[in-house]
């Protein structure tokens, strides 16, 4: 039972390596300006001063959009596993995911009808 | 008076019409929009901007309500310097304001100087000159197409194949202008009287085959661009420009062309050697980013063949009326005031030439103004942004193919 | 092998400190080739291409002579800059424009001048509107003459670039470039950064215009107000243009 | 076509020529709407000259103020002959000349450009600003008086 898990605790360890890895090295390697002037922490505008504030409101369709999407790239993850080993799960595991499919289908028509994506 | 753009058949609804025009000085006290209105800098040192120019745009979200442009930030004063030079001196600081056709810059101005100072070309200048000219309009409008790509795909994003196309053929012609004068670009070739640099023997035949072999690539290029569903997504019915805003804009060149109005000076008022020449001229009326690009590629085409025909028959002779110009001061026009358009390659280049003004000496312009066909592009932008999403802004932009080195002299 | 401060404008503190560490300077310095080579190999442009040098610059980046040859991409943003070359004739609308995206790029930066406008600022050098040279605004580090520049001549600059890079890096204190210096040379009346003339003060003056560019530069004169807040239509009456600027600039 | 024209500038028909016209400063807007009208639509270029004064002196018999000259160009698009039709108008210092954006939009970006280097003012122009100087420039630059080498602090 212990060996099966021995591949996904490399897996952790080699992710946890690697991005540590990056981290601290990014911190040590840091690299900091001798006499570094506050020009540098203006917003870049293509050289110009900004004009106006950033900090305006926007239409909600946008929100609306990102939500759609994050939605179903969630969807698309369960998506993956079941994926991957669909020979062994049996026919039962494909008719549920298609139920699952059919009900999300079911909520992104109703985004479509209440106009959620219209975009103008 | 929110701008939705009125619905028409068979246009998509967000472009708008040619008959609706936007109000270029829109008071946007009195606009109400969607959420807060958003200032945004295209500004000076941008990679699409084709050089240094700026557009403040006011976003409604993403749609564009407002477009102000401000050139200026290459103006080098090169009508003042101008004033200071004599006329053999002129020819290369007009090589640098449009430095993508150098060629037809340089002919210009030194038809300018031969009309008030009365000096007549020889046949075979005259001839060289349409040639080189016609030669320069292809390298020209290779750029403009590559950088329009450009602006659509993105360096990363697949519009840098053009690009890379574009440029390898522009080597080649610039191949070519280096054996005529020695240098890539800023030839000073052409001097008041005609031709500095007379063509070497054989040097027709390479011509004739480097235009054989971009002739050959121009079909490829254009199904690569008007059979990819993303850029006839990008640029039909984008920017539409209407006829009789294109008129009173002062718009000939391709822009002026993909609008409607048939003005060409090659074929309506011929110079050089055109009037020997069948010059046919590509209309279109659709008038927005993709008809700018058709009528480009259809112009290269048609360059190409007529550099192919004059490639035949290069009459002998000398190369240039006026004595040869030792000293700088040589040239001298008493007094005359004349103004000489030339179908450049974005459109009608003049020199308004004022000479012998008081005060002013005999061997140096009392006043030269060169009419910069980019700025009169430039100047439809107001009209042709607002309506259009920030992304499309981008994509007109690029299809005006506007050159700062002219527009801000 | 100790690393000498007067040419690099930047320091790693870490490694500056594991180099006090006597025993250690050997493992720094394996550290140090690996940045050196990182540097060196992956300079991504930041190009200020205003006039024709932009054009021979593109060229550069284009087919036949690939610049990207030496790992140098051309980025568009000056926050992922390592060089910025300075392509073309910079004119006194576009200097505070220049100055304030150069102090806009991360560290370690270099300057590459390309270009005789850039240099010197070529025959336009004493127009009313030309910047005598782009080194009275920003320290250059390579100087690629030619007007324009082929684009073998831009390639074997950065290769310069490169060399210089190797060299700082090593510690060794790197000539600064050969600077285009002629005895008959009309020097231009603001000092370059780096001569003895220049008065200190006057890279903060430069740095201040650029910063307070919004002020005298925001020409959104027309009287809309586009952060909501309703102005009353400023009548445009000639007379009040020149160089005041409305309340909508000053508060925003 | 000059049939028109002669009426209009209370001259007789034969002195009206396709170039170099100088017409009185009130009939400067007539003629270009004439013109507009009679197929000159696509606008070229419009441009602006200093003139310093001339004393007296052998040459010049009698002294010449100084002024400015503000010639237009405009074009007839025909297929075949696109001819271009020029005309003058004489300035004194300071005053100014009808603008024609309300005719040409092409005008706009052309006269703030003469306004911005000559400094000639365009009356009734929409949004006469400065198009190449920046905003805090003192002086028109293209003016026979201005050198050419004028310092700008801190950049030149």
């Amino acid at each position: 039972m212990a060996e099966q898990w021995t591949p996904a605790v490399i897996f952790l360890l080699l992710s946890a390596v690697v991005s540590s890895s990056m981290l601290i090295g990014g911190l040590l390697l840091r690299v900091k300006a001798k006499s570094s002037s506050e020009a540098k922490r203006d917003t870049y505008e293509c050289g110009e001063e900004p004009d106006g504030e950033a900090w305006i409101r926007f239409h909600p369709r946008y929100y609306l959009v990102a939500l759609v999407f994050v939605l179903f790239d969630a969807e698309a993850a369960f998506l993956l596993p079941w994926a991957l080993n669909i020979r062994d799960v049996g026919t039962l595991a494909i008719v549920e995911m298609f139920i699952f499919l059919a009900i999300l289908m079911l909520g992104w028509l109703y985004a479509l009808r209440k106009g959620a994506l219209k975009w103008q | 008076m929110p701008l939705d753009a009125p619905e028409v058949p068979g246009m998509s609804g967000r472009a708008l019409t040619p008959m609706f025009r936007p109000d270029p000085y829109l008071d946007l006290t009195d606009y109400e929009a969607d959420a807060d209105l958003m200032v945004l800098n295209l500004g000076p040192q941008h990679p699409s901007t084709h050089g240094v120019f700026r557009i403040k745009l006011v976003l409604d979200g993403e749609v564009i309500i407002k477009a102000v442009g401000y050139p200026g930030y290459l103006h080098r004063g090169v009508e003042k310097l101008c004033e200071k030079l004599t006329y053999s001196n002129i020819t290369p600081i007009v090589d640098k304001n449009d430095y993508i056709s150098p060629m037809i810059n340089e002919q210009a101005v030194n038809m300018a100087f031969e009309a008030a100072a009365g000096i007549e070309v020889p046949r075979r200048g005259r001839w060289i000159r349409t040639l080189l000219a016609e030669i320069q309009r292809v390298a020209s409008h290779l750029i403009a197409m590559g950088t329009f790509t450009l602006d659509i795909g993105g360096a990363i994003g697949g519009g840098a194949s053009m690009f890379m196309w574009a440029f390898r053929d522009r080597e080649m012609i610039l191949d070519l202008f280096e054996d005529l004068s020695g240098c890539r670009f800023h030839y000073n070739t052409s001097c008041v009287g005609g031709q500095r640099h007379d063509i070497t023997t054989g040097w027709e035949k390479r011509a004739v085959e480097v235009l054989s072999i971009i002739e050959s690539r121009i079909p490829e290029y254009e199904r690569f661009m008007s059979e990819n569903p993303i850029f006839v997504a990008r640029t039909r019915h984008i920017g539409v420009l209407s006829r009789d805003l294109a008129l009173e804009l002062g718009l000939g060149g391709p822009i002026g062309r993909a609008s409607g109005v048939d003005v060409d000076l090659r074929r309506d008022a011929p110079y050089h050697c055109y009037d020997e020449l069948d010059v046919r001229v590509p209309v279109m009326t659709a008038g927005d980013n993709e008809a700018r690009f058709l009528v480009r590629v259809a112009e290269v085409k048609e360059s190409i063949r007529l550099a192919k025909q004059l490639c035949e028959g290069v009459p002998e002779g000398p190369i240039c009326g006026a004595k040869p110009n030792i000293g700088p001061a040589t040239i001298k026009i008493k007094t005359g005031e004349v103004y000489v358009g030339v179908e450049g390659p974005r459109g009608e280049l003049g020199h308004y030439l004022i000479a012998g003004g008081p005060g002013g000496k005999p061997t140096m312009p009392y006043r030269l103004k060169i009419r910069p066909p980019s700025l009169h592009a430039l100047q439809c932008i107001p009209y042709l942004l607002p309506g259009n999403n920030l992304s499309d802004a981008i994509a007109i932009l690029g299809s005006l193919d506007p050159v700062m080195g002219e527009v801000d002299r | 092998m100790a690393v000498s401060d007067d040419t690099r404008t930047y320091e790693n503190p870490f490694l500056d400190k594991l180099l006090s560490v006597p025993g250690l300077d050997v493992a720094v310095g394996s550290i140090e080739r690996l940045l050196d080579w990182g540097t060196s190999n992956a300079l991504w442009i930041f190009p200020m291409a205003t006039s024709c040098c932009g054009i021979e610059f593109m060229a550069a980046a284009a087919a036949r002579v690939d610049v990207d040859r030496m790992g140098t991409i051309v980025r568009g943003s000056p926050r992922q800059g390592d060089v910025m070359v300075v392509a073309g004739t910079i004119t006194v609308k576009m200097a505070p424009r220049v100055k304030k995206l150069w102090d806009q790029m991360p560290e370690p930066k270099w300057c590459l001048a390309m270009g005789s406008c850039a240099i010197s600022g070529d025959f336009y050098r004493d127009i009313y509107s030309v910047i005598p040279g782009i080194d009275t605004v920003v320290p250059v580090d390579v100087y690629v003459p030619g007007c324009p520049p082929n684009p073998q001549e831009l390639m074997r600059g950065l290769m310069r670039l490169q060399d210089k890079i190797h060299l700082q890096r090593e510690g060794k204190w790197s000539p600064p470039e050969t600077r285009p210096e002629r005895d008959k040379m009309i020097r231009p009346e603001i000092g370059r950064v780096g001569d003895e003339d220049r008065d200190p003060l006057l890279s903060s003056v430069q740095l201040d215009r650029a910063r307070s560019l919004g002020l005298d530069g925001n020409e959104m004169r027309d009287n809309d107000d586009p952060t909501g807040r309703m102005l009353a239509p400023q009548t445009l009456s000639i007379g009040q243009h020149n160089g005041e600027s409305p309340a909508a600039g000053s508060d925003a | 076509m000059n049939e028109a024209i002669a009426p209009l500038l209370g001259i007789d028909v034969a002195d009206v020529s396709d170039f170099g016209m100088t017409v009185p400063a009130d009939k400067h807007f007539a003629l270009a709407t004439l013109l507009k009208t009679s197929g000159y639509g696509l606008y070229v270029s419009v441009i602006a000259t200093h003139f310093t004064e001339q004393k007296k002196s052998r040459k010049v018999p009698e002294p010449v103020p100084e002024h400015f000259q503000v010639a237009t160009v405009l074009r007839k698009p025909v297929k075949g002959a696109a001819l271009s039709f020029s005309w003058k108008v004489k300035l004194d210092v300071g005053q100014p000349i009808d603008s024609l954006v309300s005719l040409f939009a092409g005008a706009d970006w052309q006269e703030r450009e003469q306004y911005d280097l000559v400094g000639v003012t365009f009356a009734n122009h929409p949004d006469l600003r400065r198009l190449m100087m920046p905003d805090d420039w003192e002086g028109h630059p293209l003016r026979r008086d201005y050198a050419i080498d004028t310092p700008h602090h801190p950049w030149r």
